[in-house]
């Protein structure tokens, strides 16, 4: 049942995209429940519906038919629910405005908030939030986009989660484009927010490694569709479902056997 | 039963399409003259109502009305006019399913200046010399232009550097202006060739060598006056086509893999020419247009100079035909540039297969 | 930024820039310096270049000097204007369709495409055999910029539907900006150059299509432009005459307005578009 | 005699403005028949530079500036570049590119380009029998041929076209292949496929040796013998898979594979090594180490000693203080 310590419940959940003959069908009846201060990873394939099931989450793309509720209602009042649930994206590079300081456009993120803070104590948030992602904020004083290198970016994203402070986050493969050291660092500004801010994370990735690593529970998908779902022990290493089974043997893991010669 | 035939279906869906441009463009060549106070419907209206005219033009006129379905007409085919002389309009609607009507039989009217000479015939005397002058040109200009600017991308250096601001300056020149400087360096200052016409004067129109040589000599000027300039213009958009196809992941790979350098000129060539043949469908109305142009300048006795004295002498009847018979020619060469692009280009074409699932 | 300051560096487009600027100053500054009348009769017909006509007379003995700086600046004017006209025009239509996408966009694309293959060269005589009394210079510019709006709604469409893809117009949405704010801040910036491109060659061709039209006999009635200047040359035999100096320099005025647009136009295409750059 | 050399191979970029900017310095390593060498490195380490190195193909701004690259004994530097196109490219070294999607000649039939690379290395083939050759050595490879052959790349999956990259590019049976992150664009059960293939072609000699680049550590972990890791145009650490995986040495590949991640008993305990900072800008000369500046163990000294490669533990390590 539906309660205020579940985050998203969904049930009978479709999307469907295009009309016609060429409809597909990008979420499918899904029925799932997201509580309090959990983190679930979404793994699966491309084209398995994953980002678009994150949309639904952010209030981006309306659903085509079921029930998506967050906190047992559902999203009526947008600004509410983004003030409540906040996104890091994949490309750190499309997320920012090249003709824009970056300064400037983490202060533009002030701009979902009920009041906004005085002019004086936004600099000083946008500082706090900076350090928190360990960047001095004279680094990136007057920089645009373009100027700094994409793990910088990356942290940026999540500054301006620190600024926001949203009870939700929906993190959309936030490390598939930063390279592997840079990686480590994302996931640790991601933990230190969980324990700081007490989040709800829906974690987004199609590396199972990753969602081992950082998750509560973790969701299989597969097109469309939640094909296995339970703790990451449970999937991870005992799999049930012959589409779990398959990605799991798919991808290629150091401690296993991949391929045979 | 056409999605077993895709190619087919493509073809019928495109020709489709055009059709509907087609009345598109025929609602324009309707209405566009009635707008304006003073357009010249209402001109002709108030003149066979004040009769002001003479008589020669009265009849001229009324004869307009008439065919154009334009005026009610009584029992024996007159002019049925109001108490105060003025002709009885037709609704607009049925102005315009009339006018429709003549269109797609292939009628346009009776010309004003050279009554009682159909539009049909005077079209007919121009268009052969038009074709003759514009198919080759730009068949030509638009190949010869597409091979100078695949080479100034592919070689660079001097020889791009000397020919891509020429090209600019082609591309800048109006169609008319080069046509007449032509015109003034080789007709008047150093005279090789005939300033106007399309053969000598004294010469009546025949299959004899005499007049076929006339004919060429005075086709030269106009020939190179449309030709330079559309060739010029071709070649930019080649240029930085090919520039950009060079650039692509393909080209590179056929690199390592030890490709010869002709056979990777030949894919960039074809590559570059797909959309340049798009960009053709586009223009071909701008290069027409400006064809017609040169034509008039050099007095030349194809649809051009038909237009022109048409315009001058305010015949509306040609006026009219003539643009129309311009729009339906420039759609048939989009169409045919579009169905060509279908066979030509395998991304189009697998769309075309897929379309019939 | 720093993309203005490479365009600084990059020759074509100094070059484009100063050939361009020096026409509109001279049209707009020489009336100031040199008496204009393009109705007085001041000498014979045709008289050649001399001292006292730096550029000679026409067939009606007038100062062709004159009639050149007044016809520089009316198809300046007429150029800017369509060039105006068609460029908001197509931009707005663009963004409204690219960014909108769903049935409004292809509603857009569809009369786009449909008025893109009616020759404009048709639609431009046909209106301006219709209005035969009070074709002036600045309606004369609306009717190529009604004309001519396609090219850039199709240009700009397809711009700024590969922009809508990019991450921080959603974030800009969580962000709660509106979607006017959205377009003004995320998308506009991204257009700017490419707009400013598109505007650059309607401008060129709204020069161009006016000199057509002016050359048919269907320019304005009320003021000279370069192109009725060569229509009349032509009318009046000025070829045939050997007066060269009644139709060379509004050809090469012409010439050279497009040309330095033209080499504005590429120059930035190479610096915003950096495939292109060797 | 190892089947490919590459000896103190140095590389520059040559900028508008006549300034060199290194971009691969003092690489060094051989390889022998049958083996896999897989080459690690973030994005712009030089990996790419030194895959058009090893093929003799310098297309300006990249030039060499010293060193040498012998494959079969036969050295492919200094060569005329119509020389290295007819005998080296496809024919000696090949190339296996990422992004098949645009490898291939969208307007042009998949035997057609297999056959102009055939072609171009060949003179007097006979139409009829180099297609019969296509035909025998897709067939050979496993591909679905009479469908493949006469497709145009959109008509294929993603899968099936780099598939066919890989059977156009290794049509001439070389010596070496390098596949620079072939499998970077597909999806996990693609790859594998891919993989298989590659395998396949190798055991099958119809290629002799292999470099494989990528930056995914988990998947160079079962496809390479030995592993380079690369960093700033350096090669920092060269040894086996199992000792660069699971012992490595260098506090760069250290590092690398302390973030890497994987689904098994424990691994939620561990706490992965995070970096800060980006790679050195070799436009500006480095006197120490190139690693320096983002070091967890780095000394005063690393900062004016340039390094060396150095044996630590039965493999070569660019690091003074590796042990």
């Amino acid at each position: 049942m539906p309660s205020e310590t579940t985050i998203f419940s969904a049930k009978n959940l479709t999307c469907v995209f295009g009309h016609g003959k060429k409809s597909t069908k990008a979420i499918d009846d899904l029925t799932f429940s997201i509580a309090d201060q959990e983190i679930v990873s979404l793994v699966g394939g491309s084209g398995c519906g994953k980002s678009v099931l994150a949309k639904i989450m952010l209030n981006l793309i309306k659903p085509t038919s079921g029930e998506f509720l967050y906190k047992g209602k559902p999203i009526i009042d947008q600004r509410f629910h983004w003030r409540e649930v906040q996104p890091v994206f994949q490309d750190p590079f499309s997320c920012f405005n090249f003709f824009f300081t970056i300064r400037d456009q983490l202060k533009a993120s002030f701009g979902i908030m009920k009041t906004k803070p005085s002019k004086k104590e936004m600099e000083e948030r946008v500082d706090q939030a900076l350090l928190a992602v360990n960047i001095v904020p004279s680094e990136i004083q007057g920089k645009y986009a373009f100027e700094l290198s994409g793990g910088q970016m990356q942290r940026m994203l999540l500054a301006r989660i620190f600024i926001l402070r949203p009870a939700v986050l929906i993190a959309d493969e936030p490390t598939s484009m930063v390279d592997a050291c840079v990686r480590a660092s994302i996931l640790d500004y991601l933990m230190k927010l969980k324990k700081e801010l007490s989040m709800t994370i829906v974690f987004i990735t199609h590396d199972i490694g990753l969602a081992y690593y950082v998750s509560d529970r973790i969701f299989i998908m597969h097109r469309g569709k939640i094909v296995e779902q339970g703790t990451p022990d449970d999937v991870a290493l005992k799999p049930k479902n012959e589409h779990t089974m398959k990605l799991l043997d798919d991808i290629p893991d150091i401690h296993k056997n991949w391929i045979s010669r | 039963m056409l999605k077993r035939y895709p190619t087919v279906r493509y073809i019928v869906t495109r020709g489709g399409w055009y059709f509907l441009t087609f009345l598109v463009a025929v609602t324009l060549n309707f209405f566009l003259p009635r707008m304006g106070k003073s357009n010249p419907i209402d001109i002709i209206m108030a003149k066979v109502g004040g009769g002001l005219d003479t008589k020669a033009a009265q009849a001229k006129e009324e004869a307009y009305l008439k065919e154009f379905g334009l005026v009610e007409l009584d029992a024996q085919k007159n002019i049925r006019r109001s108490a105060d002389g003025k002709p009885v309009r037709t609704p607009v609607w049925k102005q315009f399913r009339n006018y429709v009507g003549m269109c797609l039989r292939g009628d346009l009217g009776t010309s004003f200046l050279n009554y009682p000479k159909k539009v049909v015939d005077i079209i007919k005397q121009a268009i052969p010399w038009t074709i003759a002058l514009q198919l080759p040109t730009i068949i030509f200009g638009w190949i010869i232009g597409n091979v100078l600017g695949a080479l100034a991308a592919y070689r660079r250096g001097i020889f791009d550097g000397v020919f891509f601001p020429l090209a600019l300056l082609a591309n800048a020149m109006p169609f008319f202006a080069f046509g007449m400087l032509l015109m003034y360096l080789f007709a008047i200052i150093w005279p090789i060739f005939p300033a106007v016409g399309g053969y000598a004067g004294n010469l009546v129109p025949t299959l004899s060598w005499t007049f076929l040589s006339s004919m060429a000599y005075h086709y030269i000027l106009p020939f190179f006056s449309i030709f330079l300039i559309l060739a010029g213009g071709q070649a930019i958009g080649m240029r930085s086509m090919c520039i950009y196809e060079l650039g692509t992941d393909y080209v590179k790979y056929a690199k390592w893999l030890g490709v010869r350098e002709n056979k990777i000129l030949m894919y960039m060539f074809r590559n570059a020419m797909l959309p340049q043949l798009t960009g053709l469908a586009l223009s071909i109305g701008q290069m027409i247009g400006g064809a017609l142009i040169t034509e008039m300048i050099f007095s030349y006795p194809g649809l051009g100079m038909a237009l022109l004295t048409a315009i001058q002498g305010n015949d509306y009847p040609v006026i009219q035909g003539c643009t129309l018979l311009v729009t339906v020619s420039v759609l048939c060469a989009n169409f045919i540039v579009d169905i060509l692009i279908g066979f030509l280009d395998p991304r189009v074409k697998a769309g075309i297969a897929g379309g019939g699932k | 930024m720093k993309l203005l300051l490479n365009l600084l560096k990059t020759p074509m487009f100094v070059i484009g820039t100063t050939i361009f600027f020096g026409t509109v100053l001279v049209a707009l500054f020489a009336p100031m310096m040199y008496h204009v009348d393009i109705i007085a009769r001041v000498g014979m017909p045709y008289m050649p270049p001399g001292k006292e006509h730096l550029l000679g007379t026409n067939h009606l003995g007038v100062d062709m000097m004159s009639l050149l700086i007044k016809g520089l600046g009316s198809s300046l004017y007429v150029g800017f204007l369509a060039g105006m006209i068609a460029t908001v025009t197509g931009t707005l239509l663009g963004i409204y369709g690219g960014f909108k996408g769903g049935w409004q966009d292809d509603f857009i694309t569809l009369i786009t495409n449909l008025f893109l293959v009616i020759p404009t060269f048709v639609v431009l005589i046909l209106i301006s055999s219709s209005l035969k009394e009070g074709r002036s210079l600045a309606l004369i510019a609306g009717i190529i910029g009604a004309t001519a709006w396609t090219w850039s709604a199709r240009a700009v469409r397809a711009q700024s539907a590969s922009i809508k893809s990019r991450d921080h117009i959603a974030l800009a949405r969580v962000n709660g900006e509106g979607t006017l704010k959205i377009v003004v801040k995320q998308i506009l910036p991204y257009l700017f150059s490419y707009v400013f491109m598109v505007f650059i060659m309607q401008t060129a061709s709204g020069i161009l299509s006016e000199a057509c039209i002016s050359m048919i006999g269907l320019g304005p009635y009320d003021t000279v432009s370069l192109g009725t200047i060569l229509n009349e040359a032509m009318r009046n035999e000025a070829l045939g005459d050997g007066a060269w100096w009644a139709f060379i320099p509004p050809m090469i005025l012409i010439t050279i307005i497009v040309f330095a647009l033209n080499f504005i136009n590429t120059s930035m295409e190479g610096v915003f578009n950096p495939r292109l750059r060797k | 005699m190892p089947i490919f050399e590459v000896d103190n191979l140095h590389l520059h970029y040559l900028t508008r403005f006549g300034a060199k900017i290194p971009a691969v310095a003092g690489v060094t390593f051989s390889m022998e028949k049958g083996e896999v060498l897989g080459i690690a490195g973030e994005s712009g380490c030089g990996k790419s530079t030194l895959v058009n190195g090893c093929m003799g193909l310098f297309i300006p701004p990249l030039w060499p500036t010293s060193g040498n690259v012998r494959v079969d004994g036969e050295s492919i530097m200094g060569r005329s570049p119509k020389d290295v196109r007819k005998n080296i490219l496809g024919r000696k070294v090949a190339m296996i590119p990422q992004g098949a999607f645009n490898s291939l000649n969208p307007t042009r039939k998949i035997k057609d380009q297999a056959a102009d690379m055939i072609v171009s290395h060949e003179s007097n083939v006979d139409k009829k029998a180099l297609y019969e050759r296509l035909r025998q050595r897709f067939d050979l490879i496993g591909m679905e041929t009479e469908k493949v052959l006469g497709a145009y790349p959109i008509q294929l999956t993603a899968g099936t076209r780099q598939r066919c990259v890989i059977g156009i590019s290794t049509l001439l049976d070389p010596k070496m292949v390098i596949a620079d992150e072939p499998t970077s664009a597909l999806d996990v059960t693609t790859q594998k496929a891919v993989i298989r293939m590659i395998f396949d072609l190798l055991d099958k000699q119809i290629f002799s040796t292999m470099i494989f680049i990528t930056h995914e550590l988990p998947l160079l972990r079962h496809v390479a013998n030995r592993i380079a890791v690369m960093y700033a145009g350096e090669f920092v650490e060269l040894g086996t898979t199992d000792q660069v995986i699971f012992d490595p040495r260098h506090p760069y590949t250290k590092a690398l594979m302390g973030a890497m991640l994987s689904a098994e008993p424990g691994q939620r305990q561990r706490k992965p090594v995070a970096i800060e900072g980006a790679p050195p800008n070799l436009a500006y000369p480095i006197s120490g180490c190139r690693f320096a500046e983002r070091c967890p163990q780095v000394r005063p000294e690393c900062r004016v000693n340039k390094q060396e490669i150095r044996i630590v533990a039965d493999r070569q390590v660019r690091c003074d203080y590796a042990e």
